[in-house]
């Protein structure tokens, strides 16, 4: 790791678990790298209890990786399946209660920006369809209203997958799941549009089958959500457990949707363009 | 629990695919030596994404 | 047997502890029974800890909760063992004077000279059973585990008939929607959808229960078999 | 939508709890929520999910694809689902709604606006504990938080008791001289998901419905001639007749709940039970808490040990005398709790002479369980 | 009055305020008055306690004359200067926390649908921009996206006027307001459009200076709320108070927006469109 | 912005307002807020209006704009509010709000979960009246909900109290002992719109800031190494050790409770102060029901009749010790209240032996005034 | 507090503009008769914005 | 005068009650003396009732809140009296026996014989005074009401002197930015609006507050004046 951002204590040495040592040496921190040097790292996240082949644990694994700045990286999470990989994060990261994940964030980003007005914190805000469209919303849109310095991703399983699949305002129309059963009553909410209503400056729909065009996109959430000010992620994140398919077919609900509603797609305000424009100018 | 994915090196071409595929994390690593992919048995949840990701049939769960 | 009876099964999520402590509280209550059946889950995630007790009785049973102090112990997995993934360390605590441990592993684990010190102090009685090799090689599919498991239990502990037993997987898999956790009825789907037809599944089940009763091995604590 | 076309007759609560054929059933918490539910006769239900609340909802749900219920959908959060129960109780229907620890206390400002608004709502709080650090495991502490409401508060020991207290909850809520909101409280887990026999009437009878027309405060509907005045006196303090309308309303919020303990009585059997009044030493608790002090009392006994148990079914209306003259005449009194506060101690604590004698142990929280041998333990040492 | 809506029982009648006769006598109820007959008939509102020149007192006096059926109409309210004169308005009406109304009245309408199979009740929120802005949004917007079918009417005064006078979202940006002493730091919400976005079939902004344009679009959002789903109208109603002009300049106020920004304006959508034209078609 | 550049000296708490000359101003209990946060180094301020807290957070505005404040902005709601706080709280800045009734009710979630995940926030709830009936009026229920929430309690008795209660709250909720958050009560109207004369130290001076690298918990800011492992144990029950988490977590917010005690005395002279105790009449309570009393007790004493008072300045930690001692030895104990629920009589009566003794009158509320000719009555009815 | 507004019906068309105007229900009726307005003092906030609205000046606080 | 003295003034929202009381509070804590103000309104809307309280003692003052047993009353507004907008009913209701009444009204306002008759028993001293009319012949403005009314307070007892006052009055308007409600602040601006210049301000209400005392008419509940 360049600039021994992470050190081990020589006394430590010793005992510290293998995964640490590597993290140490062989992690993220301070380098350049993402989605597309996966295999070739330490990844951030370890064995998180996820279920096999949930789409919500692929897209944080892509997420872990795209972070422009991991050393100095906190992530503000909410309760639900989106969350029970944090504890395995190598990052300081934050779990309030549900749904508040916006205004946690809004109080972390202000203090940071106070303690460290030299250095640049970017807070990340990665959390439930649950959490950020329904019981949160009021809170995401006051952060995006308020043009608050974070990005905030969504992972969309269009359930309520944490508590046995209930039916979301992200759910699509007629599905039938817990608490809609006969069948969801209006559609999918349309949020990136609302976002991009709502102040935010870069919106983003995503699927995760484009793994490397998701790391492109976070990572220029990301950048721009410090001087633009807020941007928006949707990643759709297929969950096998509560939509009862197998495991293996993750991938495949994932291209059937890239074919119909769930194509990667930016909306890019013109600020967003002209940060984009001079990102590429200086690489 | 009990499946877990296997390589078949011979038919591996070390696209990277089923790296971007797996959702757990370390779970497949590159090699750079002969530019394919590994897999660590103990932390592969056996989900089988990656075999069906893989373009060239290399991966098997067994 | 006692006339009160408590059984702690411990395993992962996803391998069918709650239902088979609910069949088998079901088949006590056909039996004329009085029975409980509780499960623990902590985010309720695949692969994570699970336990479920089950409370056996002639009298009206009052305590619920975790059963702290089991009189038989069923380890549905290796992990919980070799790995902690277990709301109870070491995986026998608690259990009573005599009792009975049955633990899913083709493999006998490795233990230290400490555990089984006590679990000879305890007179503890340890059985193996390859209970989820036995569920794939009879019906083809690991989500039977949870039926091998119970068969062992029945041919160590006589504890309720076959038949109550088959009564009460049907009502379970046959008959009207049964009421579970958001994953328990993802993994009933995933199970039913392995078999042409309930009934099918239920044959196959019962065969797994007789074929476990055989395969069962006592585990010596003084390293030999019996 | 496939509803079925439901017959069912409508009696009567006594009917339908004291009359009715019961037969056996081996279920949970969650489903004997649904079944008790089914015969209600509730017009909407709402629900946000949250453990160990979901799966009762999720049945209720299935009552509505089955008819049972007329309108259910999942709110967008708690405090929504709460105030949207309200706009329907104030349309003079029928409610019924559920939630627990966290869900609790998002919503916590609608419990006392609940009662001001002397909303006939059932509501049953499915109870965990509260974060942070996040548990969803069972612990008692919310009730603690929703005591001076306004709201009656019945606890459930087991699941028999979670249907019965559900269904009298409506009767005894809508009758005109109470006219208040009254929560359900089970313990999670322990009640919601233990599966266990408890004893159903016929499914073919359900309550009568709700009549708003003799409801103490006229449902918003338009059918009443309209005053210029609202539902709830709006206490701007602007005149002089207003400057006292929220104290006194708040008196008879509190005159209502104390009205409601004959109906409580008729219905419920009392706010308490009592089991071996003259021991000396006597617990007193409510909840599961309940079960295992009964556990524990079997075994006591076993060891020569005399102990009386007071079964707590009301914690508002609080059953004040009856702990006064109990705890007069007991030596010791152990009060077991799911919570670290041990509000229930206090409260008997706060109601008795004799504070001395009551002991607020043993006492778990944050989602331990508390095997009887811990109450046997206090009971040994009490007997000392 | 027609079909004797309201009646005085006749023993009552000696002693009831004359107020209330003549609302019996020459009242809304069960007539076709709007707008434009106001000066003629007895109005719902009386003697409200808001300040001289509320902007907002105008507009809810312009809106209790548009109710197409006041005989059968619940409105919904929340905490402030907007619903200081509920208790002044001869109908029944709701006021319970702040920022609940969109919750409560979507409970309402379901209640009132189940009770009244055959009859239309209609619940109309009438709220400040506080409550449905800011405070509320999460549950406006959610009775939005479930397609709930009552109307929502914001009086923007653009700040909390009740509690004396602080920034609200949809205060103008750099405004200098209590709570917000450097100026405002973000843009007013673009509701409108994100009330077009989250479900609402028609909406609309008004000023009213256009008096009569506003009954017809609050009955217009009132009728198709009925039958289509959620309509939104967002009202300016200058507060001489907060915003430290004399009572007389209200209009002045009122003028000087409609020239800008609070132009009246209809964002119809195409099933809204048939629904005016069927509407037109009927008369 | 118009920040003018500030010269403050940087002191201790000690030097603040035990050292620095003082100077008389005649103020309201809002400018009291303002001016104790003048002087407490705040680095981000949020609010949420609400009656009777508005004034004291335009005013704490206004010290943002003056420089005085580093960040302040108006939240979309007071559970937005306490949960942005709480992130700026977690990333290591001292942080300062306020709220009172609805407000506090509509954030209820996020106190339990301040102290649980140990932050040391400092909040003034200005106390008024809980819906419904809407009443803006004071009424002190809301403390009544907020007891078992971890957090400590102050509760002033006047503006001077606020002032310092504010102050000594950054210091004691700071303390690497403690790390707790920290309720400042004082009575809305009674206190916030009263004007009065109190006296202020020197405005060149302030609190050192929060190090938030003493702080039990980490500051979330990637200074420290990074481990996995979050801030709050996220108690999942997925493993053996994380079983006993939650219990454990809030036994040790209990017992930081207990630990702020000697800072309490330290800073604040102690939980209580007691005058005439040797009295057979005493009155204990706190918040303005103090001030009435002291009154009815000025004129009890011109009557013949000798009372003593007790003032309790922290309901949180509760002074069990002394106020056991001193009914011990009182004849009758008057516990004058501003709420329909009584929750401080309850709280005595649950911890003194002699239950007996306590009388928990006068009782007002809804936002009626206390004047202390009722006192005064119920001390001669106590007397006969 | 003191002021309320007079019509002058010379000036006065009719038009119902001041009607439209007014924050305070029941103060301004149109009179069928003359076709011109009347005031109720008892209720009129003496705001003025209906003067300010009037085109023909009809209206004055008094 | 007595050493406590407790005065309640009780008018209409935007009559300037809380201003007046403010002010005279200054005053006499300017003078020496212990004085505590406050304020008593409900959603705070012009013409709305709201009081505010001034208690004066050369001791320190415990008490707050509303002042149930005034020593003095100052009615702002008739309507007050006539319309019941007042918080107290009947106006005069806890007045101290000999208690003083001061009424804001151009004319003598109609009492039923039962109130002439308890105001006797308590000794009541009414007086009344144009206070709007003054201020607006005065200072062009009925927001200058309030200067009125303290001018008649200070005629009738001696409260405190001219010059006290005038201090407190340059604090309240000329200062630094005073702390009030809303709908106060929004007030004083608009009474600022009225001048030129802050001095002219506080000169025409010192102006009224000496024609107030020169204006002001004791009333007898005899029916005659004395
Ligand atoms: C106030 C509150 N209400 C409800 C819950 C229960 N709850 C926890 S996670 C969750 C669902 C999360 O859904 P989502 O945000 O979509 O995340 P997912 O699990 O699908 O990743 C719910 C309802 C809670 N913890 N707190
Ligand atoms: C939970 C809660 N928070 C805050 C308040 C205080 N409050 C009452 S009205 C109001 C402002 C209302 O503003 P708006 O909705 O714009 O209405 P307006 O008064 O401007 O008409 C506030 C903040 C409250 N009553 N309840
Ligand atoms: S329940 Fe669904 S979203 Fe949650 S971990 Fe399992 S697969 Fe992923
Ligand atoms: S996807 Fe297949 S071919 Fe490509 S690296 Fe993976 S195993 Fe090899
Ligand atoms: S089977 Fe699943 S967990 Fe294992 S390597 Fe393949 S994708 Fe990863
Ligand atoms: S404060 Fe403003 S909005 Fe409220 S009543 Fe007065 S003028 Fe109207
Ligand atoms: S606006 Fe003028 S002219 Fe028109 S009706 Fe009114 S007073 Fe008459
Ligand atoms: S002055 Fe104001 S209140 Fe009076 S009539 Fe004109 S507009 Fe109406
Ligand atoms: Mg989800
Ligand atoms: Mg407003």
């Amino acid at each position: 790791m360049k600039d021994g951002k992470l050190k081990i204590v020589p006394v430590f040495e010793d005992i510290m678990p293998q995964e640490y040592i590597d993290l140490v040496n062989n992690g993220l921190f301070g380098e350049d790298y993402g989605v597309e040097d996966l295999g070739s790292f330490k990844e951030l996240l370890e064995e998180h209890p996820l279920c096999a082949g949930c789409g919500l644990a692929l897209a944080k694994r892509l997420i872990a990786a795209s972070f422009p700045n991991p050393e100095d990286t906190i992530v503000v999470g909410t309760t639900g399946c989106s969350s029970l990989s944090f504890t395995q994060m190598a990052l300081h990261n934050i779990h309030s209660i549900f749904g508040n994940q916006n205004a946690v964030a809004s109080g972390l980003k202000r203090a940071l920006k106070i303690r460290f007005p030299e250095k640049t914190k970017d807070v990340v805000v990665i959390g439930g369809d649950g959490g950020l469209g329904d019981i949160g919303l009021g809170m995401v849109m006051h952060s995006w209203f308020r043009g608050e310095n974070f990005a905030t991703i969504m992972l969309d399983n269009e359930a309520y997958a944490n508590t046995g699949g209930q039916e979301s305002g992200m759910s699509t129309l007629g599905k039938v799941l817990n608490m809609a059963p006969t069948g969801k009553k209006f559609p999918k909410l349309s949020l990136p549009q609302i976002a991009y209503e709502s102040g935010c400056v870069y919106t983003a729909l995503v699927n995760p089958a484009d793994a490397k065009k998701l790391g492109k996109i976070v990572k220029n959430a990301i950048l721009m959500a410090r001087e633009l000010g807020p941007t928006y992620v949707q990643i759709y994140c297929p969950c096998p457990t509560n939509f009862k398919f197998k495991p293996e077919e993750t991938l495949d609900k994932l291209k059937e949707r890239r074919k119909t509603d769930y194509k990667t797609q930016e909306f890019i305000s013109p600020e967003a363009k002209q940060f984009i424009e001079r990102l590429e100018g200086e690489k | 629990m009990y499946f877990v994915v296997k390589v078949d090196k011979e038919k591996c071409t070390g696209c990277k695919i089923c790296i971007y595929a797996c959702p757990e994390p370390n779970v497949i690593t590159f090699l750079k030596d002969d530019k394919k992919v590994k897999i660590n048995g103990m932390k592969c949840k056996g989900c089988g994404l990656c075999v069906s990701a893989c373009p060239f049939k290399a991966l098997e769960l067994k | 047997m006692s006339n009160n009876l408590s059984i702690r099964m411990a395993g992962l999520g996803g391998q069918g502890v709650v239902t088979a402590a609910n069949i088998l509280g079901g088949a006590l209550v056909r039996a004329g029974k009085q029975s409980t059946v509780n499960p623990f889950f902590g985010a309720e995630k695949r692969l994570a800890p699970a336990e479920s007790y089950v409370r056996v009785s002639d009298e009206k049973i009052y305590e619920r909760g975790e059963i702290i102090y089991p009189d038989i112990i069923m380890i549905y997995h290796p992990h919980v063992i070799t790995l902690g993934k277990s709301y109870t360390m070491p995986f026998y605590d608690g259990l009573k004077k005599n009792g009975i441990i049955i633990i899913n592993s083709d493999e006998e684990l490795p233990m230290t000279d400490e555990n089984i010190e006590k679990l000879k102090e305890i007179g503890a009685r340890i059985y193996y059973i390859p209970a989820t090799t036995i569920a794939i090689e009879t019906a083809g599919t690991e989500l039977s585990t949870n039926m091998a498991m119970l068969g062992a239990l029945l041919e160590v502990t006589d504890l309720v008939s076959m038949d109550f037993i088959k009564a009460s997987l049907e009502e379970r898999f046959g008959g009207k929607k049964f009421i579970a956790s958001g994953s328990t009825a993802a993994l009933d789907d995933a199970m039913k959808g392995k078999f042409d037809k309930i009934s099918q599944l239920i044959q196959k089940n019962m065969e797994i229960i007789e074929v476990s009763g055989v395969k069962i091995k006592k585990y010596s604590l003084e390293k030999g078999r019996v | 939508m496939d509803k079925i076309a439901i017959k069912q007759k409508e009696v009567d609560l006594n009917h339908l709890l004291k009359k009715s054929k019961r037969e056996k059933h081996f279920i949970t918490g969650s489903e004997a929520v649904k079944e008790a539910i089914k015969r209600a006769n509730v017009d909407i239900a709402i629900a946000y999910p949250i453990t160990p609340q979901s799966e009762s909802m999720h049945l209720v749900g299935d009552l509505y694809a089955e008819g049972y219920v007329k309108d259910y959908y999942r709110g967008e959060n708690e405090l929504g689902v709460m105030s949207a129960i309200a706009g329907a109780a104030m349309g003079g229907v029928r409610v019924f709604t559920a939630t627990g620890g966290p869900g609790t206390l998002r919503a916590m400002e609608m419990f006392p606006t609940w009662a001001g608004s002397r909303l006939p709502i059932v509501c049953s709080f499915l109870t965990r504990g509260i974060n942070s650090p996040l548990t969803i495991q069972p612990d008692t502490i919310e009730m603690s938080f929703l005591l001076d409401t306004g709201m009656l508060m019945f606890h459930a020991e087991n699941s028999q008791d979670l249907f019965e207290m559900i269904l009298s909850a409506f009767t005894i809520a809508e009758e005109p001289d109470v006219h208040l909101p009254i929560g359900v409280f089970a313990d999670g887990f322990f009640t919601t998901h233990t599966r266990e026999i408890i004893e159903l009437p016929q499914e073919d009878i359900k309550l009568a419905p709700y009549d708003p027309y003799i409801s103490p405060v006229p449902a918003m509907d338009m059918e009443t001639p309209p005053v210029r005045q609202m539902r709830d006196p709006f206490v701007l303090k602007s005149n002089f007749i207003s400057y006292a309308a929220h104290a006194s309303w708040q008196q008879e919020v509190h005159a209502a709940k104390e009205r409601s303990i004959k109906h409580i009585n008729k219905h419920l059997g009392g706010m308490l039970e009592i089991e071996n009044e003259d021991a000396e030493i006597m617990i007193i608790t409510s909840g599961t808490a309940v079960s295992q002090s009964r556990d524990a009392i079997k075994r006591a006994k076993e060891e020569g040990l005399d102990v009386g148990l007071v079964k707590i079914k009301t914690i508002r209306p609080f059953p004040y005398e009856d702990i006064r003259r109990i705890v007069k005449k007991a030596k010791k009194v152990l009060v077991p709790e799911f919570n670290i506060v041990g509000w229930l101690a206090k409260e008997i604590r706060a109601s008795v002479e004799e504070n001395y004698k009551i002991i607020g142990a043993p006492r778990v929280f944050g989602g331990m369980t508390m095997p009887p041998e811990l109450i046997l333990e206090e009971i040994r040492r009490a007997c000392k």
